[in-house]
């Protein structure tokens, strides 16, 4: 079997995709507290699964003679979706582990959390700034 | 193992999973039962077309193979009936437990008392009798 | 060639999965069972797309996009359920 | 002759036997009517209803006497064989005149018997319906005709007896009453059918031609038992006759017409009708003459020991139907003419003595025999009248009574039964013996004796209304006691001659037999009756010793069990449990399917299978896994809702993977917003299920969940594993381009091939809607409402109701999402996508906007009148489907054109796009509708006001002080 | 082609939107053009009676594509009957819920209503098993919306009982459908027919578990035992008039169990035909007993009437199971009667209640309320009825019911169910109505609380009902004339067949 | 006027994009569709999105976007190499907070966007008042540096993009 360039790269992109999602989950198998294992996928999955579609962008005009672009657009709806996701993820677990829920010491949340350092607690548990801290601009 | 192996074992989990939630006594799991048989017999149906792999069924001049497009059909169709039915029990069990103050299916307080069944004395047969029963809501002010 | 990379990278993805599943077993707080399902969710979509090339037809997208769409809402909800208690208040 | 042996005679006979049947059934409307005129007028028209058939009767008597037959026929229901078919002989002209001249005597008496506080309408009304169904029994040719008269004769007894509806014995005895004729009926019914099957016809007249045939059948005798058991329910033979002195609560002139003189003698009249058909077995002579020989002397023997008045004529009632029913059993035609005979005796002497009691009862204001006695001087006619009414009932000569007992005597020495010629002489003569008895009992203990110093009431002689009916019914008792031969005989001979067939011979009817065994008997049993009655006082004292088990306490103890089982057994059954119902009925279904797979064969089919690649196994495990979390772990809510999208995903993975794109883009698209309504509800509910089923419980649903999985994955297996017969959708998949204009062949089916489904499938949709609106909307109300005003959180909340980012991020979604909406839409017809999932994605679209951004906030912004959405959305389908038929093809035949439109391009537009457009804003309507209003009664519970703001936390936004954090607790 | 047969389906199916567009808070509107629709459905149905009564099966294509490919609505006697039926009952109850004001009880009635009868009419029209699917799912969902309005929390808990059951039932359908199509490739009933007709040997095993459980599903909307749990519940919580119009409902299982094994499951199945019988036969039986059972130990008057409406389809399915001409005629004079008979005891059972204040319909003596003669009559015309006692139309049902099982297999046993289950119903209604008005008549105090009620005009709706059954027994000789015809045809399963699949 | 028909002229050109990425092949009428797509859309989207920030497309918007595309591809590097081969009792996490300068939603969300996308670091939360961010770092030998180093980095530059 002979393998042209294109198709080198296709299964370079492919294993290289593979690898990482598979590093990302494995992250969020292994690592210790929740915080930790919000990293793994947030950043390494999203990018596995990028790594195939770009592989498939590639793929389909190159091998099948059929444009596809929105492999293109599921990676952009990835992108813009997946540090939200983390955020939100987050700030349940913050809230959580603020209240006792669920308890993960390790995470440091419930005691060690910082302060934000500009006069007002964080969204999660603050919720909406009651009174104006400086004047509206 | 084989895909038809799969899917079948696959349709009998979610149907046993199925059978056993709309068995229990509070009506949220009895609506992930349904929500249970509903997956089951999507797949089911779908099946009854049989399984094939990559051949969808869109038509073009040169497909000869297909996968059979029917159930296809008919499991969207049974899809979105289960969908609006879902959404009418989750609420009618919302509304219910609010109405009643409680989500056990018989509208059992704790599962024990029985506000509504009648009490256990003798029917009336020329004898006095509590009057007992439900009654509707128009009847009822 | 391809069909042995491909076959590689389902099997990532695959295993992947089964690593998701296990964390959404295990726990131990709520946002790692939420977290677990989006990246399974999101492997999925790997899935769908790593099908297509294996197969060569392109009429799964849709399924996957609308599956990155839906896989974001369902994240927020359970995310936003878990702080609020009503997802649409 | 054909199957019908009498012929019609002519037509005005036909029509007036017709207005006979007729007449008493219209004319009950008239007393309902007359009764605004008066309680005078509302009698005198009863009484010209039943005198005018009396007369249409009489005029027709001549012919029957002459041994024809007068029919009366008009179709009903060919088909059954019922029709109203009617004929008059001399055992109908009989009966039917006894029916109707008593009845008038009846409405006479009752005229005067009624106080002024009865409603006297609703009696005669009451009084004719029963004498219309009389009168259609006796006159029917057709036994389905003569049921449904036999029934009637039930349900109108029924409310006579009760028409003194406060007393609680005239409630008990109407319902005993109904219940054991009832009964009756309903074994007649059975008897009668099975006779019609017998005599291939339902007709009297061609039954009573197929004596012999009958009596061959192998089905004869359960249809004997079933007939007898009907009359002898009717007629109160024993074991059926405690009915009948109960029935005495009601007014006595509904005694002394139903319970004396007609409504029990149904029984008798049925015996007599089908005595040629029936009778002259071994069966039938024991049966009916051992029931009806019984019956006398059990019921004569009671009689004696009731103080009662009625109660004693309800009694000397029983034991002379009984002595009716034992001469016809004895199947002889001379016994045969001798029970003719004493129906004619037994309803004079017996209907004036009922109204003797009537009378007794409302002048002395009492019936009871231990406070009566001397009224002689007080009430001197009606005194006379019963002593001579009694007369014939003891069987004193020269009264009519005194004949029939004579030939029944006469038929009774001659019988041998079980071997023995003795028996049967021995039990009649303890019968005459104890009939005598009771009769001078009535007299003596009524009217002789000494005279009381206080009566409940002031008696003296009853108005002439009231007596006047039973001195003509006394004088006809003495008349045909005195010349027999004269005034019954030729009635007699005639109806003995239909009774029997023309087996009996002309029998001339005296007073006088000649010195015989018979006679002596008669005498020593007038003297014996004196004795009993002499030594009555000690004979009493055994007879309260003995403690007979009382039919009505007995009655009513099996009736109230049998009501209780039925409450216990209904409602231990019916206990309510979703949880048993649900069992039950997924029991049934698997064991049913099983059933069916087991009964007939089955071909392992030879479809080979495909290999699974690891994925799938992959897939296989979350899905099992999956199912298993939820399964175990599904007390926990919130948990199990997170395990069921694994499910989903894995689903939708697997439409994937086996060529189902629309498959899998709607099942993703449907679970997102099946979560999010189930997280919405959740919220207000409880978050966890208590543990309620005990371990049997748990192993018999798994066990049952395990068989019916066992089943589903059997029937999977078995179905993938067959090539089976060519699918229709090989049709489909040819035409889809071709006449469906599309390529997405499942699209096309959804709105093309199967356009219909759909439109159903909306509809379903819209209707969910609604009733998830009505729901909704009135939460806030009742208790509901109480309820909902007092929630509080269930658990702990973050202060943030809006979170920066997520808001940032959906709005820049939207337009994206509603991009990708509309090109699912679009290109739904050739490739995958279609309406509902473009709705749904609309729908989610928008979602996202209300959950970040808010409620309110956004709703604001997207002022859709979710009905009219769904509204149009079914309009849109439907009148899509209408425009076809404009065009004169069927509703919802499509049509599509490639239009060429500048700059785009050549573009399909086909009306089921016009179709998929309504299918799309229905599912928006429907979605929205329903969080939306689930949501707001999240509000509600909330108590907050709605955030104006889209997000809590906006640097760029010039601050207001604004309150403090909505319902959160802050850090 | 005759666009009539969808006229019925599309009525309702127009008329329901315009009613929630542009009606919805218009209230005399609403009332006018219901009753309307109801009036014009009642013309329709005759017409098609009339059509029908040709013997000619008539199909309608929808979409235009020709059986089995697209969707078939099929008219023949038994559709049209059914049709009428629906239409008369409709039209009652419809007056009924107007004159009571049921309709302004909650949201969305007069819609909810039209969606029902859409539903309805389909059922009884449609000759494709999946669409009967989607009929049954649209007229369950109506159910659903009419079986809770009003509200309150007896009915919300029997409602959830209610449709979660049905959501099983559908669930269940499904099964049978996807073993039904796995099996044969089709899903037009008449082609189904051809189909089993011609299936292996070896396919029989699936598409006879296909077939019983498709039955099962139906004998589950036609409440028979064990299957009928759902009944008495939701009858007794509903609202009277709406139980009135589900005495419709259980005719739909009926009707499709007749429908159903005639077409696809007769003679031609071979070895299966008729399977179906062994297992309907002794449920029915069972059926019939429950229910009598029920009205004999009920403790109030829905009570009385829901269990009544169980033993009369166990006494219309025992019918059904005999699977003969005669036996099928006898049985579709009897479902006209016991629908109509049961609607009209719903509806008196209200009027009753209404008046009696705070005692409601339990069976336990009031004060003496008012019209308490009137009602008495017309309570016992209806418990003649429903027990089958004459003059009513329920005794010649009774007697051309026994009449035709007598000589088949099993026959004996529907004569002993029959005969005694009418003794324990008339034990019942006896009990049930002296308690209500003889015994009331001698209870003293005041009714407190009684609730409005348009007198005349309710009772006229009753007794509307009442002269239904009285022209039933009056010319029933020429209905059973129709209905022997409609037997004849639906045992004559080529006709429909051909009919459908057109000729050849 | 043009505001009207345009409110989000970036808007109406990414919609003209997506639009023809969806449609898959690049036609005129694909094309018209498109900007009648991407002309509707933003209107009657618009009400969505009040406040709509100034968003400067130049050679510095472009030129951040690859630098964040690069930081992922080398922090998922990072991030592997950690998961794979650090012992957990090993890793350094940390809780940063980053003072922020930029005001606006969507600047701050492009921050913390950008910072859950690039190497090591997670934003997880923002101050009631918006002025601060928090940020979990996975594995940070020194949190100032890594604070600054964002500030530098990212907030800089966003702060030119956003105006
Ligand atoms: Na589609
Ligand atoms: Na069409």
């Amino acid at each position: 079997m002979d393998a042209g360039p294109v198709e080198i790269l296709i299964s370079a992109i492919l294993v290289v995709g593979g690898f990482f999602a598979l590093v990302g989950s494995w992250g969020l198998a292994r690592m210790p507290t929740l915080m930790t294992r919000l990293h793994g996928p947030t950043k390494v999955t999203t990018l596995g699964v990028g790594s195939c579609l770009i592989a498939s962008m590639i793929y389909f005009p190159a091998m099948q003679g059929t444009f596809s672009a929105h492999e293109l657009l599921i990676t952009l709806f990835l992108f813009l979706t997946a540090p939200i996701t983390a955020n939100m993820i987050a700030k349940a677990h913050l809230h959580r582990q603020k209240r006792g829920l669920d308890a993960e010491p390790m995470d440091g949340i419930a005691d060690s959390l910082p302060e934000s350092g500009v006069g007002t607690g964080w969204a999660t548990f603050a919720g909406r700034l009651t009174e104006p801290s400086d004047p509206p601009r | 193992m084989s895909i038809e192996f799969l899917v079948a074992s696959g349709v009998g989990v979610l149907s046993a999973a199925g059978i056993y939630l709309v068995l229990r006594a509070r009506t949220f799991p009895v609506v992930l039962g349904l929500a249970f048989m509903s997956y089951a017999i999507n797949v089911f149906l779908f099946a009854s077309g049989r399984v094939v792999i990559n051949q969808p069924p869109i038509w073009g001049k040169d497909v000869a193979a297909y996968t059979d497009p029917l159930p296809q059909a008919l499991v969207l169709t049974a899809i979105v009936i289960a969908f609006g039915m879902t959404a009418l029990v989750v609420v009618l069990a919302l509304r219910t437990y609010l109405e009643v103050g409680t989500d056990h299916v018989d509208g059992l307080m704790d599962g024990k008392a029985t506000p509504e069944a009648p009490p256990a004395e003798a029917p009336t047969i020329d004898t006095p009798a509590a009057i007992s029963g439900a009654s509707s809501g128009e009847t009822r002010p | 060639m391809i069909e042995i990379a491909v076959l590689f990278t389902i099997s990532c993805v695959g295993l992947a999965m089964a690593l998701n599943l296990w964390r959404l077993a295990k726990g131990p707080t709520q946002a790692d069972r939420i977290l677990a399902l989006d990246t399974m969710t999101i492997n999925a979509i790997a899935l769908m797309v790593l099908m297509q090339i294996q197969q060569g037809s392109a009429v799964y997208f849709e399924a996957a996009l609308l599956l990155a769409m839906v896989g974001f809402v369902g994240t927020v909800a359970y995310c936003k359920f878990l702080l609020r208690g009503d997802i649409i208040e | 002759m054909g199957p019908h042996p009498f012929d019609v005679i002519d037509s005005r006979a036909e029509l007036t036997l017709a207005w006979i049947a007729l007449l008493p059934f219209l004319g009950a409307l008239a007393p309902a009517l007359a009764i605004r005129l008066g309680r005078n007028a509302c009698a005198l028209a009863t009484g010209l209803v039943t005198a005018t058939a009396l007369a249409l009767l009489l005029s027709l008597a001549p012919q029957v006497m002459a041994g024809q037959v007068v029919t009366a026929r008009l179709e009903w229901f060919p088909g059954l064989g019922l029709n109203l078919n009617f004929f008059l002989d001399a055992l109908g002209l009989m009966f039917a005149g006894m029916i109707l001249g008593i009845g008038l005597l009846v409405i006479i008496y009752a005229r005067f018997y009624l106080a002024k506080a009865d409603p006297m309408g609703r009696f005669f009304a009451f009084l004719l319906l029963f004498q219309g169904a009389m009168v259609g029994i006796v006159l029917s040719d057709n036994i389905l005709l003569l049921l449904i008269f036999w029934e009637l004769t039930s349900l109108s007894s029924f409310l006579l007896i009760g028409y003194w509806r406060h007393l609680p014995e005239g409630r008990q005895g109407a319902r005993m009453a109904l219940t054991v004729t009832g009964l009756g009926g309903l074994s007649l019914i059975a008897g009668l059918l099975i006779l019609g099957q017998i005599a291939g016809s339902y007709d009297l007249s061609v039954i009573l031609q197929s004596g012999e045939a009958i009596q061959a059948s192998p089905l004869y005798l359960p249809a004997l038992i079933l007939i007898l058991v009907g009359c002898f329910a009717k007629s109160a033979q024993f074991p059926f006759h405690f009915w009948l002195p109960h029935a005495m609560a009601a007014p006595t002139p509904v005694s002394a017409y139903l319970h004396s003189a007609t409504m029990v003698k149904a029984g008798i009249f049925l015996l007599a009708r089908l005595w040629p058909a029936l009778s002259g077995t071994e069966a039938w002579f024991y049966l009916v003459g051992g029931v009806g020989l019984f019956t006398m002397v059990f019921a004569a023997v009671v009689a004696l020991f009731k103080d009662d008045l009625k109660g004693l004529l309800a009694y000397s009632t029983i034991s002379h139907l009984g002595m009716l029913t034992f001469l016809f059993g004895l199947g002889t035609p001379a016994a045969a003419v001798a029970g003719v005979f004493h129906i004619i005796n037994h309803a004079t002497f017996k209907a004036a003595l009922f109204m003797n009691a009537g009378i007794v009862d409302h002048e002395a204001g009492t019936r009871d025999l231990r406070k009566l006695g001397g009224l002689f001087t007080l009430m001197p006619i009606a005194a006379t009248l019963a002593v001579l009414s009694a007369a014939a009932m003891a069987g004193v000569p020269p009264m009519n009574g005194f004949i029939s007992k004579e030939m029944m005597l006469m038929e009774a020495v001659d019988t041998t039964a079980f071997g023995l010629n003795w028996l049967v002489p021995a039990l009649v003569m303890i019968g005459v013996l104890f009939s005598a008895a009771y009769a001078f009992r009535y007299v003596v203990g009524v009217y002789f004796g000494p005279k009381r110093e206080s009566y409940p009431a002031k008696p003296h002689d009853a108005p002439f209304g009231m007596w006047a009916p039973p001195a003509l019914l006394v004088i006809l008792a003495v008349a045909i006691g005195l010349a027999p031969a004269l005034v019954a005989g030729p009635l007699v001979n005639a109806v003995a001659a239909v009774v029997t067939g023309g087996a009996a011979s002309e029998k001339h009817l005296s007073l006088w037999h000649g010195f015989n065994l018979p006679l002596v008997m008669s005498l020593a049993a007038l003297v014996g009756g004196g004795i009993l009655l002499a030594s009555h006082r000690q004979l009493e004292r055994v007879w309260l010793a003995l403690g007979l088990p009382d039919a009505k306490r007995m009655f009513d103890t099996t009736t109230l069990a049998l009501a209780r089982a039925a409450q216990r057994f209904t409602e231990a059954v019916h206990n309510g449990s979703l949880q048993r119902y649900m069992f039950v009925i997924l029991a049934t279904a698997v064991i049913i399917a099983l059933a069916g797979f087991v009964s007939a064969d089955y071909v392992q089919g030879g479809r080979p299978t495909l290999p699974a690649p690891g994925a799938a196994v992959v897939a296989w495990v979350l899905l099992v896994g999956g199912t298993t979390a939820v399964v175990l772990g599904h007390r926990h809510r919130y948990l199990s809702l997170i395990f069921i999208s694994v499910i989903g995903l894995v689903v939708s993975l697997t439409f994937v993977f086996l060529s189902a794109p629309d498959l899998a883009l709607t099942q993703i698209s449907v679970e997102v917003v099946t979560i999010l309504l189930l997280l919405v509800a959740l919220n207000l509910m409880p978050k966890t299920s208590p543990v309620e089923s005990g371990t049997g419980r748990r192993l018999r649903d798994g066990l049952l969940a395990t068989l019916g999985g066992l089943g589903m994955a059997g029937a999977t297996w078995a179905l993938l594993r067959r090539e089976g017969p060519a699918s229709i959708s090989e049709f489909h998949w040819n035409n889809s381009y071709s006449g469906g204009g599309g390529t997405n062949v499942v699209n096309v089916i959804l709105v093309d091939f199967r356009g219909f489904d759909t439109f159903g499938e909306i509809i379903v949709l819209g209707i969910a809607a609604l009733t998830i609106f009505a729901l909704l909307d009135t939460a806030g109300r009742g208790a509901s409402g109480r309820r909902l005003a007092k929630w509080t959180p269930d658990q702990n909340r973050s202060p943030e109701r809006h979170p920066m980012m997520l808001v940032v991020a959906t709005r820049l979604l939207l337009p994206l999402a509603l991009v990708v909406g509309f090109y699912i839409f679009l290109r739904g017809h050739n490739e995958p996508g279609g309406g509902f999932i473009a709705g749904l994605v609309v729908s989610v679209a928008l979602l996202m906007q209300y959950m970040a951004s808010g409620y309110a906030w956004a709703n604001r912004r997207l002022p859709v009148d979710h009905h009219g959405l769904i509204g149009f959305g079914v309009m849109a389908a439907a009148v899509t489907g209408l425009a076809a038929m404009v065009f004169g093809v069927p509703f919802l035949t499509s049509a599509y054109e490639y239009v060429p439109i500048p700059l785009i391009g050549d573009v399909g537009l086909s009306s089921a796009l016009a179709f998929d457009i309504g299918v799309a804003c229905t599912v928006v309507g429907v979605v929205m509708l329903a969080l939306h209003h689930l949501s707001s009664v999240a509000q509600r519970a909330e108590k907050t006001p709605a955030s104006d703001e889209p997000m809590d936390v906006d640097p760029s936004r010039p601050r207001a002080p604004a309150p403090a954090g909505p319902g959160g607790e802050g850090a | 082609m005759s666009h009539w047969v969808i006229a019925p389906v599309l009525l309702p199916a127009l008329l329901a939107p315009i009613l929630l567009l542009f009606l919805r808070k218009r209230l005399m509107e609403s009332r006018v053009v219901s009753i309307a629709a109801c009036l014009s459905l009642l013309g329709l149905a005759i017409l098609l009676m009339v059509q029908a009564d040709s013997g000619v099966t008539a199909a309608y294509a929808l979409g235009n594509w020709q059986a089995p490919f697209g969707i078939i609505m099929v008219l023949d006697r038994l559709s049209a009957l059914m049709l009428l039926i629906t239409a008369i009952l409709a039209l009652a109850v419809m007056i009924y819920a107007v004159v009571t004001g049921l309709d302004r009880k909650g949201w969305h009635f007069h819609p909810l209503f039209q969606f029902q009868l859409l539903g309805l009419n389909g059922a009884f029209l449609t000759g494709d098993l999946f669409n009967l699917f989607v009929f049954f799912e649209v007229l369950l969902i109506a159910s659903y919306g009419l079986m809770l309005h009003g509200g309150g929390g007896a009915r919300l808990k029997a409602g959830v009982q209610y449709v979660v059951i049905n959501l099983v039932g559908s669930t269940l359908f499904l099964v049978a459908v996807g073993l039904l199509y796995g099996a044969t490739g089709t899903l037009n009933m008449a082609h189904m027919a051809q189909r089993v007709a011609a299936a292996p040997v070896g396919d029989h095993g699936l598409i006879l578990a296909g077939g019983l459980l498709m039955t099962a599903v139906f004998a589950l909307k036609a409440a028979v035992f064990p299957l009928h749990f759902w009944l008495p519940r939701t009858y007794v919580s509903t609202s009277i008039a709406m139980a009135a119009l589900f005495a419709i409902m259980t005719k739909v299982g009926a009707y499709c169990i007749l429908r159903f094994t005639t077409v696809v499951f007769g003679d031609g199945a071979g070895p299966m035909a008729w399977a179906q019988a062994d297992y309907l036969l002794p449920a029915a039986l069972a059926t019939m007993l429950v229910g009598f059972i029920g009205v004999l130990g009920a403790r109030n008057l829905r009570h009385l009437a829901a269990f009544s409406v169980v033993g009369s389809m166990g006494t219309l399915v025992a019918t059904i199971a005999v699977f003969t001409p005669e036996a099928t005629a006898a049985a579709l004079y009897y479902l006209p009667h016991s629908t109509f008979a049961a609607a009209a005891l719903f509806l008196v059972a209200d009027q009753i209640a209404r008046r009696r204040g705070d005692y409601g319909d339990a069976l336990s003596p009031s004060p003496i309320f008012t019209q308490a003669g009137p009602l008495s009559v017309l309570f016992f015309l209806t418990a003649i009825a429903v027990v089958g006692l004459p003059p009513l139309s329920g005794f010649p049902g009774k007697l051309l019911i026994l009449d035709a099982v007598r000589s088949a297999p099993g026959g004996w046993w529907i004569w002993g169910f029959i005969l005694g289950t009418t003794v324990i119903a008339l034990l019942g209604f006896a009990r049930a109505g002296s308690t209500l008005f003889w015994k009331s008549a001698a209870t003293p105090g005041v009714i407190k609380a009684a609730a409005p009620v348009a007198p005349v005009t309710a009772a006229m709706v009753v007794v509307g009902l009442l002269s239904v059954l009285v022209a039933l027994t009056v010319a029933g000789g020429q209905i059973s004339v129709y209905l022997e015809a409609t037997a004849d045809q639906i045992y004559t399963p080529a006709s429909y067949i051909a009919g459908v699949m057109g000729p050849g | 006027m043009i505001k009207k028909l345009l409110p989000h002229p970036a808007l109406t050109v990414t919609l003209i994009v997506v639009w023809m990425l969806l449609a898959n092949q690049i036609t005129l009428g694909g094309f018209v569709l498109g900007v009648i797509i991407g002309i509707i859309l933003p209107i009657l989207t618009s009400p969505f999105w009040p406040d709509r920030p100034r968003v400067r497309f130049g050679p510095a918007t472009w030129f951040y976007l690859a630098l964040v595309l690069w930081d992922i591809v080398t922090a998922s590097f990072q991030i592997a190499l950690i998961v794979l081969f650090r012992r957990s009792k090993d890793l350094r996490p940390a809780w940063l907070v980053v003072p922020l300068d930029v005001r606006s939603p969507e600047a701050i969300t492009m921050l913390a966007g950008t910072i859950s996308m690039t190497p090591g670091t997670v934003s997880c939360d923002v101050s009631a008042c918006g002025r601060a961010l928090l940020v979990h770092a996975l594995d940070t030998p020194d949190p100032e540096a890594e604070v600054a180093r964002i500030k530098r980095r990212y907030e800089a530059r966003l702060k030119r993009i956003f105006v």
